[in-house]
């Protein structure tokens, strides 16, 4: 139990000027009319002509090295951009998972030819990939990958289906987890996995759009048939695939997108309740405090990341505490109103609500969480 | 001689304290005398206070650093008192009381429900009339009943001392965030007990943490512990920085104490929960922490008062507040 | 011919509602006019509201079947509100509109966010003008957009019509009465629909239902359908009854509106978590539930406002509140 | 699922004039000064003089058969009659578990001999009885009877420990579960199991108090060490003990005791605010919402069991709910005052949050109550 307490503060001060010069692009883009405040804009917010007005800031591919195209900025600084964004509901979808998912993949595991090809582009804001993870059925068993490759000259075929693939109709690439060694009764279902890198343009390829409940498509499924891969696309080792996913959840279970969901309708709240006032103020001010917190939790991760450390206790953690915080905040947005509401607000609770049950699903459902959380403490 | 991190000076702190505390039956209301000299002589009771003010010197997080490991032992002593007594003493230039010091304020002349007064030797009162702040040495003080962790309280009187800026929401909120470090002790105390517990008690051929709901229950509240430490730590280095402005710091301030509280009921449940009726007697050892947990948050205020506080002013700043939230 | 008991005929009203809705697809938009007409022909639409007022007999409790057992078929079309208006109608000794009808209340001549307003035919304003209460046809009505539901509000205007003793407050209250049957049949379905899918649904090797941890959320859930369940039950008979007292009357259908709009938000939330991501979207038939929780629950007041009314007319009461709880 | 839904609303207004004397008789008593209101009063408020003063009433045995000297009134009246005593917090604890629990089961499984003898004694409020069913690290898990009894010549001789027996330290008799015939490897746990009915005043017989964590002890251990026990002193029939007790669980899991534990406090509480008024409005709404939810099931399952039904699935609901309900009513007291509030208010609170953990434990925990729901429900 002392590895989840070792979590020390880690101060924001020294980022103010950056903060205020996000802040005052995203207010110059607002008095623009250039779109307006989403929840859940990482997943919903899809606009590459923001992707690349933001790039052009310097804001997309922060954590890539200035030889691959990127800033090579520190981890507090693209915290402090991604905060921001999610804050104000910007529309930061197009590139989020090329940014915040591929890039350090590809840093990682991927060839020096493969950097200088995708890396550049990412940084610029300019292509955007998706993930090839769940299967039909496989629910928070990721290891019961089906989709499966099969060697041939130069390359492998591969041939399945992917399902929850966010942003696959727009995405130029899919980075998808393949089976390709044949399982053998008895043997780990983690081994003979391999990632590759999939054009979303290659013959084989299929994208079905999801319709989820708000009436939107941000998913798909991405049926494969038969699809040529070149073996200059295999990422990292083959074989190796479910370890270097696993570090990928890292990424994925630590971050603000998992705090910040559903901010844009807090912050809205909080403008309007300085005229109208507050019903219930111990219901807010809990929620608050548990914002302030958890803002700083998911602060010392991603430094924790950055400096090469995997927090993985400390990150699942934060997620099972931020992603109920996000569904709560629209609870009490509606306990504390004391009118119905401006338009802004009530459009955004509506998004809230209608997105939270995707909230603890993504990433980890919580029960999964508690399980990675029990195990860390040593219950399992 | 190479210079201690931060991290290892609290470590060594913390170490020397567990040391001390180990020597005492803590759990045994007879001990506190001998165990508050110890502590005392050994420079753990006026940390945080400047030397020159006849402290030991050190900053808040030394001073939290013990709270905390004396919160976990389940030592029952004006700790958190004695601090703030010192510390409204030398705001106003006054000596600074050497042993066991009760502190609160008082309305009217008079403190009511006032932690240890009458049993520690000194009480430092703030005294509010007329609309202006003093400190004082209590007049007259009477133990009058104990709460929950077995502690007494009492009521004491003054009339008005030394003029101060110093105002009763201060003084709370600053007795809050010293008691929050307490409560981070008895609910770390508290889930570890638990956890050993759930280990050993074996339930339908398993032991109990092999149960979906208890493992679930018990990541619950390391969560909400490692909000309480993390909240804390942001508290103690806004209220250690003298740039900070005052608001930001009692905001810092409010969201752990709203993190401390809250964290407070929910672990004591939680802990019970998973003990069963064996933690509902008073010869188990968890008791000293959940009735610690039960008792103190409620010391200077509840957890809705605090909370409350905190939607007001975030409120008067409108989507400003995002700024004052964290930093 | 046996009479039928009150449970026995109840049971009967709702197999022919089922039956009804069974030959419709519910789901699609294109079939609300037929379905209407079917359930008008069928005299459902109009029960509660006395045979000489043009309605279709029966009482509060039978009404309630209908709209419990619509809302567990997904029904969107305004049910309540008809019923509403044809109250507030027959308690001015006006008509009562045969056909759908809009009703809510309009304050400065104005009734924004109205439920069907401008997609019914009809629509029957309690106008508010300098302190008094009347009712009146709309004027005018404009439709402006869909709920989170999929059902269509709008504006009404109307200016002052035939005086009623009936206020704002009562109509609201008597509407989120009716519409608490609609939330516990959504709520039942929702259940229903959750159970059978964690029984089919197979992780790391077997149904999710026996995971102690989706089986116990669904057990509280049963717990949430059964007590509103039991306050609808009651706030029924109770506003059926000439003879209780309008305190008690508003305090017994408080209970049930708040009971209702707690359980909506929680069974909402937790049957879309035992679905996982099946439940997200658009094909599956949850969200035709588990959308209409979350809308009609802020139909009529939401439910902090209807708690806290309770608890002021509570504490009026003092110690004697307790007899206002049960009777 | 439909089981659960078939509660229906049972009106207790006719009982108005029943309650008006019951409130009468309290108001009377706390007048005199003759005891002060407590939180969990049945199992703390322990009173012979009360119960016999009760009894003289005609307000305890009001199950019990006139023949036997008892008031065979209706279930709606004894429940009304226990609901105003617990609200009032009345010191009910010393005839309580022969009221609710003994005399049922003698009256269902006793011989004629048996109850001529202690009926009418429990009536008069003059015996009291406690029950032997917890063991050592028994837990939840009660068929893990370890306390045994061998044949001798008349009747039994029986060795073991019970905990967890409350009123032990004052009671007339224990009826204790106990096995009589050895457990084979393989055979059924619940079978050979038998209840007896032990005098406390029997050789062999210790008591000893577990002081809690409030500095009372109202619970002990009772060490059985070889007690003989007359045949006629056998509860039932010899191996049918787990049934016997299992039809006994339906009544501890469903009564307004599971309900009104803190009901006292509530009740003051209202009191102080109709002066002082109260912070969180909407909090304290949704508390007296589930009490009057809770008071009208509670009272559903009183009517039901004495129809002779047994509406197990419908009893757990009502003690699942109830009990998280007792333990709430301390936290939304502690919200929604607005001063330190009054004496009687604070030494309640206090009495709550110390009995705190209890509530959830005694009759069945939270896991194993949620169990029997999901079995009802058709999930296990």
């Amino acid at each position: 139990m002392s590895a989840p307490m070792s979590l020390r503060g880690h101060r924001l001060a020294d980022t103010a000027s950056l903060r205020a010069e996000v802040r005052e692009f995203v207010a110059t883009e607002l008095a623009e009319r250039r779109w307006s405040a989403r929840c859940d804009a990482w997943l919903l917010g899809w606009d590459p002509g923001f992707s690349q007005r933001l790039a052009a800031r310097g804001w997309v591919g922060m954590a890539i090295p200035q030889e691959y195209g990127g800033r090579a900025a520190g981890a507090l600084a693209r915290f402090v951009v991604t905060e921001e964004l999610l804050a104000a509901g910007a529309p930061v979808a197009a590139h989020w998972i090329a940014d915040r998912q591929s890039a350090p993949q590809l840093l990682r595991f991927g060839t020096e030819q493969q950097r200088r090809l995708f890396l550049p582009e990412i940084a610029a804001g300019r292509m955007y990939t998706a993930l090839g993870l769940s299967e039909p059925d496989s629910g928070s068993d990721l290891a019961s990958v089906r989709t499966a490759a099969t060697r041939v000259p130069g390359g492998w075929r591969v041939t399945g289906r992917k399902v929850w693939t966010s942003g696959a109709a727009h995405a130029h690439l899919l980075t998808a987890l393949v089976r390709t060694t044949p399982l053998e009764p008895g043997a780990p279902r983690q081994a003979g996995l391999t990632q590759f890198i999939i054009d979303f343009d290659s013959p084989g390829v299929q994208v079905h759009p999801i319709r989820l409940i708000n009436g939107e498509a941000h998913f798909a499924e991405v049926v494969l048939d038969d699809v040529f891969v070149a073996d200059d696309r295999v990422l990292g080792t083959v074989g190796d695939g479910w370890r270097q996913v696993t570090a990928e959840l890292a990424y994925e279970r630590s971050g603000p997108e998992r705090v910040l969901t559903t901010a844009p309708l807090l912050l809205a709240f909080l403008r309007d309740a300085a005229r109208t006032g507050i019903a219930e103020p111990a219901a807010l001010g809990r929620c608050l405090a548990r914002l302030s917190t958890l803002r700083r939790i998911t602060a010392s991760v991603a430094v924790e990341l950055a400096a090469g450390r995997t927090p993985e206790l400390a990150a699942a953690l934060a997620k099972d505490l931020g992603t109920r915080f996000e569904g709560e905040v629209a609870e009490v947005v509606r306990q504390c109103r004391t009118d119905p509401g401006g338009d802004e607000v009530n459009r955004l609770l509506r998004e809230a609500i209608l997105q939270s049950p995707g909230f603890t699903l993504r990433g980890g459902t919580t029960e999964i969480l508690r399980g990675v959380i029990a195990k860390g403490m040593g219950l399992r | 001689m190479r210079a201690l991190s931060p991290a290892e000076h609290l470590g060594e702190l913390e170490d020397a304290v567990d040391d001390l505390l180990g020597r005492y039956e803590v759990a045994d209301p007879a001990v506190r005398p001998g165990l508050w000299r110890a502590l005392s002589e050994a420079g753990f009771t006026l940390l945080s206070i400047p030397e020159r003010a006849g402290g030991s010197g050190g900053d808040l997080a030394d001073a939290a650093a013990v709270l905390r490991r004396c919160g976990y032992a389940g030592v029952r002593l004006p700790l958190v008192e004695t601090l703030l007594a010192a510390w409204l003493c030398e705001q106003v230039g006054r000596a600074v009381p050497e042993g066991m010091s009760a502190c609160g304020v008082a309305e009217a002349g008079t403190a009511t429900r006032l932690a240890w007064a009458g049993t520690a030797a000194d009480c430092v009162l703030l005294v509010h009339t007329d609309g202006a702040y003093s400190v004082s040495p209590a007049a007259t003080v009477t133990t009058a009943e104990t709460t929950l962790a077995g502690e007494p309280v009492g009521t004491a009187t003054a009339g008005p001392g030394t003029p101060t800026s110093v105002r009763a929401e201060e003084l709370r909120l600053r007795g809050a965030v010293l008691r929050a470090a307490m409560l981070l002790g008895a609910a770390q105390r508290a889930l570890d007990l638990a956890v050993q517990y759930s280990g050993e008690r074996v339930q339908f051929g398993k032991p109990i943490r092999s149960f979906q709901a208890v493992g679930h229950l018990l990541a619950g509240c390391a969560g909400q512990v490692v909000a309480t430490s993390v909240a804390l730590d942001a508290a103690l280095a806004s209220l250690s920085d003298p740039g900070c402005e005052p608001e930001r710091q009692e905001v810092a301030a409010l969201v752990a104490v709203v993190e401390a509280t809250q964290m407070a009921g929910r672990l004591a449940a939680a802990t019970h929960q998973v003990h069963g009726a064996i933690g509902f007697t008073a010869e188990h050892p968890l008791h000293l922490s959940t009735t610690a947990l039960w008792s103190w948050r409620d010391d200077y205020g509840n957890e809705f008062e605090w909370a409350s506080r905190l939607a007001r002013i975030a409120t008067a700043h409108g989507r400003d507040a995002w700024d004052l939230l964290a930093d």
